[in-house]
């Protein structure tokens, strides 16, 4: 197939697929996120991406021998590897006999939420959680070093005019699309704000909610346009967000180094450890929270401003 | 604060990274980043001297006991790759501020410097850890900024370069995380002392030699070991010459760390050199990485990738003293690590010097260049010695100990291939050399400057502390002993 | 008879994998992936019942909304953008003014 | 109450099935829409409201509600944009069975 | 053992599709593509070892004795985040160099470098 159109479609139906395999599988919150993520941010990030390099694969020249020679050999070597793996799904697996059972049998008085996912990821490796969230960090920062725009205040005027004409006509087009949007918007948010602040009982957390309410945002940048959204959020300001999250992460951290506790020990937060446990969940899936809303908007707004970018060129250029 | 050293090592230029952001000046922010980085230096001193004082640390994240939470465990291994890491960085980053000023955009400082501190955190994470799951996590914070930084290059092909280190990168990644659900399919932890416990009862299933086979790759891939190495020479040559100074210093050395912990510390030495002919596959490796990229490196036009293809060439050595499993091997290799990194840094901060001055590091610019700009040459000559392992250089340690270690162990061919590479490196160092010193000045450029004393300071600071270690071999050869002997579970 | 409708599901999302792979136009894809969103929210809430744990339908409230953005984001960033005519009306508009 | 939801979830799979087999058979684009854009909605509600009849606990049902009433809302608008994207970009439906054959043949390689 | 493993060896091969794509194909969007295909089965492989037959999700409710394992899960939904953040930068990369070379076909900008050199 050599239309990138239509694999990057196919990409969204496998991440679709393998959504539902994690919610058979058990993995709700996983699913939870790969929906957002896979189905939604990344092609999303994939076509803006096309609609600048182009759709079309050039046909020749592969290299399948070598490639072919080279996964073969991978791949046998994982079945030879699987040949003395335990059986999936036996309950007397290692994986389920070692340090499985403790996160299982005592979070609930350690930690004190139900869900066990969560208590894991926010207290036992919350340290994995914050490097998670290091990681997104860079890949805004990454982005904005690759493919930041620089805008005069010249350009800014220009696009505020253009905000007033636009306003003009937006009205007669598609008016269904933007009514609907306009009325679910508000929803998208309150559920996002749910899956924040339910993420202790049900499936959810601080990253599932920052990529919804990033999606938010990035549905209305693309019904109302780049430069209404860009009146709205400042840039310079979104990217202090970003900061904010991963200092307000790592900050709970530091109370607990100032506390005489380890890095990241909740119970230095309250001199009741449940309470603590609770707070320090809170304040760092809110780090989380606000760190990936604001990294997916960055990515998504240079994405889209870069094109903006291009186009204007060539006009200019024609 | 003393007991909490092992995590404020990396979370001070971690949390250093985002608040950069709230510095507007990049004079500024340089400054920021520069005390951040001197600050990890310091801790990385401080728990050096703990760690030979008074044996390994450990230091549990969230206060969670080891195989339930996150752990961090320095011995004398990480200790000193701490060291080397923010060492070089501080130095480093000394020369950032002008070297940074005619290679990247304006609007683009401050995003560097993050960049730059996310990287260093990274790789410190990636020593400092005792979690193979944390290892990957912090794997890619120093990666993703890596890629993000050599993007940076003022060259178009700065972007390619990094896309295929991106790639390359990744697929070695998910490698190492492929190897990692192997091992924790087999064993229930994730901790590697834990992992080392647990592994020997289940070393004779497939699943752990697929586990291993693996690990090795991915690292090897991170590592640029010779067949995989396609990444390494354009990334280097493209990036802004401070990233390739930073990265050619430390990169692959973290990538070297991995290694010797995993097949040392986790699989355990006997299973890592019988389950597979490791011993003999990376001899070979080793020695054919040390001629192929020697000969590449002669052939270069560009100085700065003769000086990426001498990186493979060193990393062959480093994999030589490794495959020797002797604790004399071991040794080399520990101390070919510390060592390259002292040398490399030098010769791409000379480099830097230079792009400063002319623009250009293509082998036909330098003409001349020895009495115009007689520091950085002078620097260059002293590192180049260094490369060649000239009595009184550091270079000269590490190959001593060496062929020391092949001799121990009767490889005395290897030996002599050895001492072959080091003579293909006379030749390539002596072509900088005769361009530099016995050309003339091209027309029209007589009135180039010596470089600004901020950059011959760091440049000058490296080319010491290459004599200095070489003379005075103490302090790096006990740590290095230290680390080896305890890998070896021999006490001294 | 949740089975029964699972398997009905199932049945119907290979029928709309086929469609994305044969196309023909953009707009067929664009309508079968439409279409299997749908059937993953479906099959997301019927897994639920099935594994007698229906709490989690949050999971499926997502797929709902991430399809509805997607199709609007797919809309929007395809070549025949719906939205082309604005920028043609905001320059003819420039033009006049 | 089960034998209702049954009902209601057979009826749904049934319309369900007839959607995909209409998306697989028909032979352009508005005929192909036109078939899901009808099934789908009433599918979906069907299955939802026999779901809700299995006697779930208030929560719950106020989440399939929320389902139901979001599909109601964005599927019909989905298919809207969809079919006057299509529209604008001047893909003419197919009007008659020789043309039809033609067409499939020419643009399906 | 055909019940036991079929399920690895599925995502074996799902694996090795996408490590096919990134390395045959030339097309610079394709590899990500591959290279997201090739760590989706990874997620893949490491969710089907956390199952226990029998299992439900692993959030404490009454009345239930067994739940699958949530380590796993909580290494994935770091991995994700990983992902994602390697193919957003992974396309940033490849805009610019289509900005830069006019392609983004591998061979393509090979020999323009090679021009260059």
């Amino acid at each position: 197939m050599k239309d990138l159109f239509s694999i990057i479609m196919l990409l969204g139906i496998y991440s679709l697929l393998s959504a539902c395999f994690f919610v058979a599988m058990d993995a709700v919150d996983v699913a939870f996120t790969e929906a957002a993520v896979g189905a939604g941010i990344s092609t999303l990030l994939m076509l803006v991406a096309i609609t600048m390099t182009g759709r079309e694969e050039n046909p020749s020249r592969h290299k399948p021998a070598l490639a072919l020679v080279v996964v073969t050999i991978t791949g046998s070597l994982l079945i030879y590897g699987t040949l003395d793996m335990p059986y999936f799904g036996l309950a007397e697996d290692p994986v389920h006999l070692h340090v499985a059972p403790r996160y299982i049998n005592d979070s609930m008085q350690e930690v004190g939420v139900p869900n066990i996912v969560t208590s894991v990821l926010a207290s036992y490796r919350a340290f994995d959680t914050f490097g998670e969230v290091v990681v997104i960090f860079t890949a805004g920062m990454g982005v904005l070093a690759l493919l930041s725009v620089v805008r005069l205040p010249r350009d800014i005027a220009k696009d505020i005019s253009k905000i007033d004409a636009f306003n003009k006509c937006m009205h007669e087009e598609h008016l269904i699309l933007r009514i609907v949007t306009k009325v679910l918007i508000p929803f998208i948010l309150l559920f996002a704000l749910y899956v924040q602040f339910h993420g202790d009982f049900g499936p959810g957390g601080g990253f599932q909610a920052g990529v919804i309410f990033a999606a938010a945002i990035i549905l209305y940048t693309m019904l109302f346009g780049m430069n209404t959204a860009r009146r709205v959020i400042n840039q310079s300001l979104i990217q202090l967000l970003a900061a904010v999250g991963v200092l307000l992460y790592g900050s709970v951290g530091i109370v607990s180094l100032l506390n005489g506790k380890n890095f990241l020990d909740y119970n230095a937060l309250s001199a009741d450890p449940v309470a603590g446990q609770h707070l320090g969940i809170l304040l760092i899936e809110l780090g989380v929270g606000i760190t990936v809303t604001a990294v997916m908007v960055i990515i998504f707004f240079n994405f889209a401003g870069r094109r903006i970018d291009q186009q204007n060129k060539e006009n200019n250029d024609s | 604060m003393l007991t909490h050293l092992p995590i404020l090592q990396v979370i001070v230029p971690l949390m250093a990274a985002p608040l950069c952001l709230f510095l507007t000046r990049s004079r500024l922010v340089w400054l920021f980043a520069l005390i951040v980085s001197g600050l990890a230096f310091l801790i990385s001193s401080l728990l050096l001297q703990q760690v030979m004082d008074s044996g390994t640390i450990s230091y549990t994240l969230g206060g969670w006991d080891a195989p339930w939470g996150i752990e961090y465990r320095i011995d004398q291994l990480n200790a000193l790759l701490l060291l080397i890491i923010s060492a070089v960085s501080t130095v480093v980053l000394f020369a950032a501020h002008t070297s940074i000023q005619q290679e990247i955009p304006e609007d683009r400082h401050t995003l560097f410097y993050i960049l730059y501190l996310l990287s260093l955190a990274g790789m410190l994470g990636i020593v400092a850890t005792a979690d193979a799951f944390n290892v990957f996590v912090f794997l890619e914070i120093s990666s993703l900024s890596a890629y993000a930084l050599i993007a940076l290059g003022k060259d178009r092909r700065a972007l390619w370069a990094a896309y295929q280190y991106l790639i390359m990168g990744t697929i070695g990644a998910t490698f190492i995380l492929i190897g990692i659900g192997l091992m924790y399919q087999m064993t229930g932890t994730l901790n590697m002392y834990d992992l080392s416990q647990r592994l020997p009862e289940v070393d004779n299933t497939r699943t752990v030699f697929a586990a291993f086979t693996f690990v090795i790759v991915g690292v090897c891939l991170k590592l640029a070991l010779f067949p995989l190495h396609l990444w390494l020479p354009n990334a280097y040559a493209y990036a802004p010459s401070i990233v390739a100074a930073f990265f050619a210093a430390t990169a692959t050395k973290v990538a070297v760390y991995l290694l010797i912990r995993f097949t040392f510390s986790i699989f355990g030495l006997s299973f890592s050199f019988t389950a597979l002919p490791l011993q003999m596959l990376f001899v070979v490796l080793g020695l054919m990485g040390i001629f192929v990229a020697s000969f590449a490196a002669i052939y270069q036009t560009n100085v700065k990738h003769l000086f990426a293809y001498s990186s493979i060439a060193q990393i062959g050595y480093m994999i030589v003293g490794f495959s020797v499993s002797s604790v004399t091997g071991l040794m080399a290799t520990l101390l070919h690590l510390f060592n390259h990194a002292l040398m490399k840094s030098a010769l791409f901060l000379a480099l830097a010097a230079v792009v400063y001055r002319i623009g250009s590091v293509q082998l036909t610019q330098f003409h001349g260049l020895g009495r115009q700009m007689p520091y950085t040459m002078a620097a260059i000559v002293i590192g180049g010695l260094s490369l060649i392992g000239v009595p009184l250089t550091v270079g000269f340690v590490s190959k001593w100990y060496l062929i020391m270690a092949t001799i121990e162990n009767g490889w005395w061919p290897v030996t002599l291939l050895i001492l072959l590479g080091s003579l293909l490196a006379i030749v390539y160092v002596w072509r900088i050399v005769e361009a530099a010193y016995f050309k003339p000045p091209i027309a029209g450029r007589e009135n180039i400057k010596e470089a600004p004393l901020s950059l011959l300071i760091p440049i000058w600071t490296m080319v010491v502390a290459n004599i200095y270690f070489g003379i005075d071999t103490r302090l790096s050869v006990q740590v290095a002993q230290a680390a080896s002997q305890s890998l070896f579970g021999v006490t001294p | 008879m949740l089975i029964a409708a699972t398997i009905a599901i199932l049945v119907v999302m290979i029928m709309a994998i086929l469609r994305t792979i044969m196309g023909p136009t953009l707009y067929d894809r664009i309508l079968a992936v439409n279409m299997f969103g749908t059937k993953t929210v479906l099959l997301i809430s019927l897994l639920g019942f099935l594994m007698g744990r229906p709490e989690f339908l949050d999971i499926a409230i997502v797929y709902a909304l991430i399809n509805f953005i997607s199709v609007i984001g797919v809309l929007h960033y395809s070549d025949a953008s719906i939205f082309k005519r604005i920028d043609q009306q905001k320059k003819t508009m420039k033009k006049n003014s | 109450m089960d034998i209702s939801s049954a009902v209601f979830l057979l009826i749904g799979s049934f319309l369900c099935v007839s959607g995909g087999l209409g998306i697989l058979r028909f032979p352009d684009f508005y005929t192909r829409m036109h078939a899901v854009g009808v099934t789908e909605t009433l599918a979906t509600t069907m299955i939802l409201i026999g779901l809700m009849l299995q006697n779930p606990d208030v929560l719950v049902l106020l989440k399939l509600v929320i389902i139901l009433l979001m599909t109601l809302f964005i599927s019909p608008t989905a298919s809207h944009a969809l079919a006057s994207a299509a529209m604008q970009n001047k893909l003419m439906p197919v009007l008659d069975k020789n043309d039809a054959n033609e067409k499939e043949a020419s643009s399906n390689p | 053992m055909i019940i036991g493993l079929y399920n690895y060896w599925i995502v074996v091969v799902l694996m090795m599709i996408g490590f096919y794509i990134v390395i045959a194909h030339g097309n610079l969007i394709k590899k990500i593509v591959g290279l997201s295909i090739f760590q989706t089965s990874v997620f893949i492989f490491y969710i089907s070892m956390a199952k226990v037959d029998g299992g439900t999700a692993p959030i404490l409710a009454e009345g239930i004795e067994q739940y699958s394992n949530p380590l796993p899960h909580v290494l994935i939904l770091t991995a994700i985040v990983v992902g994602i953040a390697t193919t957003a930068l992974g396309l940033a990369l490849a805009v610019r160099i289509k900005e830069a070379y006019g392609s983004i076909e591998e061979e393509e900008i090979q020999e323009k470098d090679n021009l260059d050199c």
